[in-house]
């Protein structure tokens, strides 16, 4: 990126940090930049100490940045705490009526403070505190450089429904801070973007998989809140009457996914979606879909951990839950988003997977991905899904649990005449009765034992063939490779471009799905890189004991952050320096 | 009368009962196939959920759509059958342990919640599939393999919870009557929104306590009362006269047929939606709200 | 193994079988020979179609035998599908008037006869149907050359207690018995087995477990009934008033381990015991206790699945289950105990890591392990275990969750005085109290929380120096290496044996020790390999993926079994043999 | 009076309530240190479990044995406490998503299982942690971010619930008024038997409908009318009157105190052993009974 700018806001909760990070991104994307935003948090309901960090450009945008060119604290509290995170050359916007930097140690001269009664101001327009935000983008729209008449149709879009008045007093907030900042010659930003109107969206990854779970034919939603999977089922709500589907909240997860398993035996698209302490409930039901051969997606939002954790940080440790979820031997797709349009595209793939090969579909999500925002410009919500091996019609010779080739057995909706059949947790015949009973152990009943197993693990195999190969970019002779799963994907393509910049040649392997996994492509581009680094947010290296199992590749070096923060680019600059440097 | 279009035969399946010769569970499925002939709902429209246990093997031995789940989850796997398609007849069947033991979260959840499903339990007040250990009904001082010395909890009382938690059909019925248990069953199955039906149900391997004799000797009829099922408060006090006096009342405690249903409320299956069959995908309208707050 | 002789009982449930295995093997031990003895049954609770198999030797016994010298048949329907099993040389014991051999297709010459009119000569004792298997044993005590006093003995002992009249019954009828096989000329079997009067225990792998977990100072257990776990609780509920402790059946898992926990952290050795549908529910609560760092041993019997699969059928797949039990990061205690002595010596050791190092601690037990017997010689019931970390006084400084150099921080237990503190399931500080509220994410909290990830890994390593190596037996320059867990060691060791025989070389190695894994170990073994055979009750290899994780090896040869039945000797052989030869 | 050996601040911890100002748990907090105070706990003595939610916060701001488990499983876990160690006073804190919703079927067995744990629900009609659902208490029509247009399932009544599930001691408070809660505090942990309180607990950010004054404006004291609380079918009929009129009852419903208690029950327990403390490993006179079946 040549141009890049990072805004941070800084406040407690109940500043209403989610809608001005919201209403701030807005305004971006109407000048068709791009943008990656943030919002770190804490699991407390007012007070505390949070960040909305958003970074824009008119090239791709990869991570949320790592300094601020500008950073807005919102509080005096929250001011104290940030001055070790404060880097050198930003301008700091902050409410001089209520903060003192000086008292507070902000006496750094490679910052540029900037004071603006933002209170005082926003009492000339309106009684609503909130309004204060509306004087900061003037202010801040000024040294950006912004559009005026782009800021304020965006206020038009965002407030219009609350009267032409509500509108008005926005306008004159913003012009407040405009002017405020003109008339202190507030200097503009150095960093020059280039805009024009533009007319991209801006989602989180939430929000993404939820369009693309609706745009996959999704009929049925069942979910018990839980952080940070929690917003898709507020979304998926919110146009309830309009979609025609039905979202449940239930008493728990088991029942959460319990019911999806029954609306999805029953023929509605289902899914369900939790995060690891819900999934953990959900596992004994994974297995039993999976036996029962019901489509199923479950989506799992990964947040640090163990146990309650910390529940609004970020965190990749829930793979070998995923893989190992459930009792016994039997098959499952995983499947590990990276970005919004691609979660956007599992959304779709997951539910036409699960349904084509009557499987348990996990994604996992994890918190970064689910709540992080981004602009987006090519969602297919007009793509066309199709069901698949349903029969309306069958015969005497229907046989539910038919052992077939591709392990997919014809299957039929309760309603279809002559269909019904018996669909158990137990081991089974092909016509779905019970072998765990009067069959079990008698020699007759060994091989249909087998042929289960085999049916179910043949569809795998099945899977295998269409899912694409592992994501790899940049050159086949480079000094190393890094390797990456999740959310992480565009912190790593920054650090190469960095690294590009400093000389050292990079290439990228990205695992998105995690099982059916591409043995022999990993493990053909791992052998021929020069060096390997694995970056992971979480302790134990879960993706590289992973991979190691898979294709016996042990990766020599990795760069883990477990502390719930995100990785940033310049930590996987240096520990490549590090390496490439020792070789 | 004009020829029934089904008969009990036609809802049986081609796998043989497994249960005990002689256990309470026979009663039950033959009573469950005579009311669904009675009622004439064709095979293809009942889906019979189940968790596990002895009377959980039910939907094996039916010619219907059976979904056997795991233990305790037959409530909410029906719920979702029941929500992803309002036609379908739609029936849990469970024991004791399954729906007032592991399962009883659910339970409680779908009698506040009046789903137009039918739970039934086969109350042995015994596991029975595990061989024999003290349920949540077995009362106090039972011999079981857990309770060697003799159970030491009070146990539940199904009936009276049901209606505390809001259940809008509340039965109980007994393996040893067949025809009423099939009246039971029929009732249960016409009312509107969730109905309920403990069934005493012997279990003659494991329990040597909760008999056919001992039933026999102790059940008597409501309907051959003058108990308003309508009425909350009796139907609680009726509920809760097993522990005054050694007789056991069977039939409907309570049922009442104004409370709408979930269905009735919910704002897709109101207005026609069928979830399990409807067109997939966004319509360019719904796309065009849905996304609006992206822009 | 130079003699050794095989009894199958057939029959249903109903028959009895239970306990006529169990008398037959107190029977055999009573004569001071060992034995073996596992019953195959279904999930019908009367019916259906079972076998009860003991060998019996004067020297070590490995598995339960092949082929059969004697086999009782209980009933015409199981002697019909009991046909396909039968194999030559074997001598048929059943009820002429009820069994019609011939009928049933029983017409190898290579097969002996031996018709018995068990029912009628009980009737000449008793109106108990029971009674005749105690004919039988009169028949077989006969030809196996057993002393009839010592029979006797064991009636005595069993029956001793309903009164001196039954046990006069017992006699008879064993005389009867006796008399009949004689009088009828049955040939005695060609075997001769050396014995004497002797005094070891015979006891299925769940009891002896049930034993070492009392010994190991177990005071609380909490489990809800699911094959095989449930004898566990049988067991320890029997002698409840003389043991002083607490067995508690719940309302289900998650209150069966939140129990344990409960009672844990309060002070009370604690336990709860399942299968893998409820180990799925648990899971959730072993993140939990992990983070509280509260004792926890929990006992997962592995049966076949996938979901409810065949519940009384054996499998070894959910080793990934118990290694992605929960979310996130965190260390946790593997083990997979082998046969009765080591079920034992791994209930107390469990517990006492448990203590120990403040962490749960997983014991993989299999329906083959839990639910077979043996005889066993030495169980060190008087082994004295003592408290550890416990602390009876504290000072103003303490802190229960101190960064210590071998992760375990000073705990005390309610009731002690100044000793309060918060135990969460939330990252905290040193103090206990919770960092995912207002300190969550602040410059000055992210490293606690990497201390305190890292404090409880510590554990892990120290847990890893404690352990012994992994079993390896054989010379280390066999033709083959063959590599075992859990139940199957003493299958592999008689194939071993079978092998030298054929002058096929082997060694065995065999993982008792999941977690902490000694890698180095493990992998040493397997490099100096000539040829490795992973042998495993799963289909898709889940140790042979395990190991390949943990030390890269990829294991090139595998036996596995997933029909629900036990690997047999000379499945083992003939795999082998089809390696070696092909070198 | 002669001087208390402890006063309420001896039970508070050094962590200040995360809570929001005004957040009807400080009402809660403050007297159920004073009740502990009154009752001359020692603090040592004391164990507070909760689950996950703001309510379930509670333990971090108590200077006692505080435990906080996973959503929904503080009732088990106090349990094995309670059981472990019966000279401790054991409590269980949570909220109504916590105890009635994921946790329904424990709080469910714990009624009838009558260990003598105290269970403190704090009611707030909304998952205030997770920023605003419906709970099983939000009445029909509630709006919250999972019904924007409003609730369509119909509300469990604990109290209701609970007499019927066996519990026998059934209170309700409310956060408005703390001395009253410090009452039915102080009763609840000295009842013998396990004791429920619900509390009305005004969530003050996410809920706009169950207010401090909407509560004001409708409780009414139990011990201001001839309420008989050891009438079981008294107890449920006020428990339900909050259907009939718009009238709120807050004090104890209903109280027994002639049903022995779990701890009492049991084999181990009844004989005086502490399972916490008691000495480790087997003697030869329990080798010998426990493996005679083996020889
Ligand atoms: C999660 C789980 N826990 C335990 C079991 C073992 N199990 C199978 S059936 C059963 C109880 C059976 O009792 P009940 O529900 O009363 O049915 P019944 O056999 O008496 O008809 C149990 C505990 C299981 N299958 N799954
Ligand atoms: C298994 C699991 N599911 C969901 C969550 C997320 N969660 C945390 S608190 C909470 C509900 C809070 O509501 P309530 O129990 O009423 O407590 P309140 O915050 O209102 O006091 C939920 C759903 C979780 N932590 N664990
Ligand atoms: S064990 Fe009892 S409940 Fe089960 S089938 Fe036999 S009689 Fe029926
Ligand atoms: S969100 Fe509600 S319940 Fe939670 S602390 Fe704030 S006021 Fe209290
Ligand atoms: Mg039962
Ligand atoms: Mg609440």
């Amino acid at each position: 990126m040549n141009q890049d700018i990072t805004v941070r806001f800084v406040g407690s909760a109940g500043d209403g940090l989610v809608s001005l990070g919201w209403l701030f991104a807005k305004i971006i994307k109407k000048h068709n930049l791009n943008l990656v935003g943030f919002r770190s948090y804490q699991s407390v309901i007012r007070g505390g100490y949070n960040e909305y960090q958003l970074r824009f450009s008119d090239e791709k945008v990869y991570s949320v940045g790592e300094e601020a060119d500008i950073i807005v604290l919102l509080n005096k509290h929250v001011a104290a705490l940030h001055l070790p995170r404060v880097n050198d050359n930003a301008k700091i916007v902050y409410d001089q009526d209520y903060v003192d930097l000086d008292e507070l140690g902000y006496t750094s001269d490679k910052i540029e403070k900037l004071p603006i009664p933002m209170k005082e101001l926003a009492k000339q327009v309106s009684k609503l505190s909130v309004i204060k935000n509306i004087i900061v983008f003037g202010a801040l729209g000024h040294i950006l450089g912004l559009d005026t008449e782009l800021i304020k149709e965006v206020l038009e879009e965002q407030f219009g429904y609350k009267g032409k008045e509500v509108v008005e007093i926005n306008y004159k907030a913003l012009d407040l801070g405009i002017e405020f900042a003109k008339s202190n010659n507030w200097e503009k930003v150095s960093k020059k973007l280039k805009f024009e109107k533009g007319k991209q969206m801006v989602i989180t990854g939430n929000e993404a998989l939820a369009l693309g779970l609706l745009t996959g034919g999704l009929k049925y939603y069942s979910g018990y809140p839980m952080t940070p999977a929690t917003s898709i089922i507020h979304y998926l709500t919110r146009y309830l009457p309009k979609l025609g589907i039905i979202v449940k909240q239930t008493e728990d997860e088991i029942a959460a996914v319990g019911m999806a398993v029954g609306a999805s035996y029953c023929g509605a698209r289902a899914a369900t979606g939790t995060s690891g302490g819900g999934f953990a409930l959900m596992t004994e039901i994974v297995g039993m879909a999976a036996i029962q051969e019901v489509p199923l997606v479950i989506i799992n939002s990964m947040r640090a951990g163990p146990s309650t954790g910390m529940a609004t940080k970020t965190e990749q440790a829930d793979l070998f839950q995923a893989y190992g979820a459930s009792q016994g031997d039997f098959p499952k797709i995983i499947i590990a988003p990276y970005d919004m349009e691609d979660a956007f595209n599992v959304g779709v793939e997951s539910l036409e997977l699960a349904e084509k090969y009557q499987m348990v579909v996990i994604v996992l999500m994890d918190l970064y991905l689910s709540e992080g925002i981004a602009t987006v410009r090519k969602l297919n919500l007009k793509h066309k899904t199709k069901r698949y091996g349903i029969l309306d019609k069958v015969d005497d010779n229907y046989l539910r649990y038919k052992i077939t080739e591709s392990g997919v057995s014809p299957r039929t909706l309760p309603g279809t005449p002559k269909g019904m059949h018996f669909t158990g947790s137990s081991e089974r015949n092909e016509k779905g009765f019970s072998i765990a009973s009067t069959l079990a152990g008698l020699p007759d009943t060994l091989p249909i034992r087998n042929a289960m197993v085999e049916k179910r693990a043949r569809k795998l195999e099945q899977v295998a063939k269409e899912i694409p190969e592992p994501i790899f970019e940049g050159d086949k002779d480079a000094d190393i490779t890094l390797v990456s799963w999740g959310s992480t994907i565009n912190i790593v393509r920054e650090a190469r471009i960095l690294l590009e910049e400093e000389g050292i040649k990079s290439n990228h392997l990205h695992i998105k799905y995690i099982l059916p996994f591409q043995k022999e492509k990993v493990k053909e581009i791992l052998e021929n890189a020069k060096e390997v680094l694995i970056i992971e947010q979480n302790f134990s290296g879960q993706m590289q004991q992973y991979i190691c199992m898979q294709t016996a590749f042990d990766i020599k070096h990795h760069l883990r952050r477990y502390d719930g923060e995100l990785i940033v680019p310049s930590q996987i600059v240096e520990k490549v320096k590090e390496i490439v440097k020792n070789e | 009368m004009s020829e029934r279009k089904y008969k009990a035969d036609d809802y049986k399946s081609n796998f043989r009962p497994t249960w005990c010769p002689g256990c309470g569970n026979f009663a039950q499925w033959r009573a469950l196939r005579a009311a669904l002939a009675e009622l004439e709902i064709p095979p293809e429209e009942v889906v019979l959920a189940s968790g596990i246990g002895c009377s959980s093997h039910m939907p094996n031995f039916l010619n219907v759509y059976g979904i056997q789940t795991v233990h305790g989850r037959g409530i909410p796997v029906a719920t979702g059958v029941r929500l992803a398609n309002p036609k379908l007849t739609v029936l849990v069947y469970g024991g004791d342990g399954d729906i007032y033991g592991i399962g009883g979260n659910h339970f409680l959840h779908a009698c506040r919640r009046n789903v137009d499903i039918i739970t039934i339990v086969s109350n042995n007040f015994i596991y029975g599939l595990t061989t024999g250990q003290a349920s949540p009904t077995s009362p106090v001082g039972t011999l079981t393999k857990t309770t060697p010395r003799g159970s030491i909890e009070n146990p539940l009382n199904p009936v009276s919870l049901a209606i505390s938690a809001g259940a809008t059909f509340v039965a109980r019925g007994f393996s040893g009557d067949a025809k009423h248990l099939q009246y039971i069953f029929k009732e249960a199955i016409e009312h509107r929104g969730f109905a309920f039906v403990d069934v005493f149900s012997p279990c003659i391997t494991f329990n040597r306590n909760q008999t056919f004799d001992f039933f026999r000797a102790r059940v008597y009829k409501i309907e051959e009362t003058d108990h308003d099922k309508e009425d909350f408060h009796a139907a609680i006090d009726l509920a809760n006269q097993r522990f005054v006096r050694d007789q056991l009342p069977i039939g409907i405690f309570y049922q009442i047929e104004n409370k709408t249903t979930y269905e009735e409320r919910d704002f897709a299956l109101n207005q026609g939606y069928i979830p399990a069959h409807d067109k997939l995908g966004l319509s360019d309208e719904q796309i065009e709200i849905i996304t609006k707050e992206f822009y």
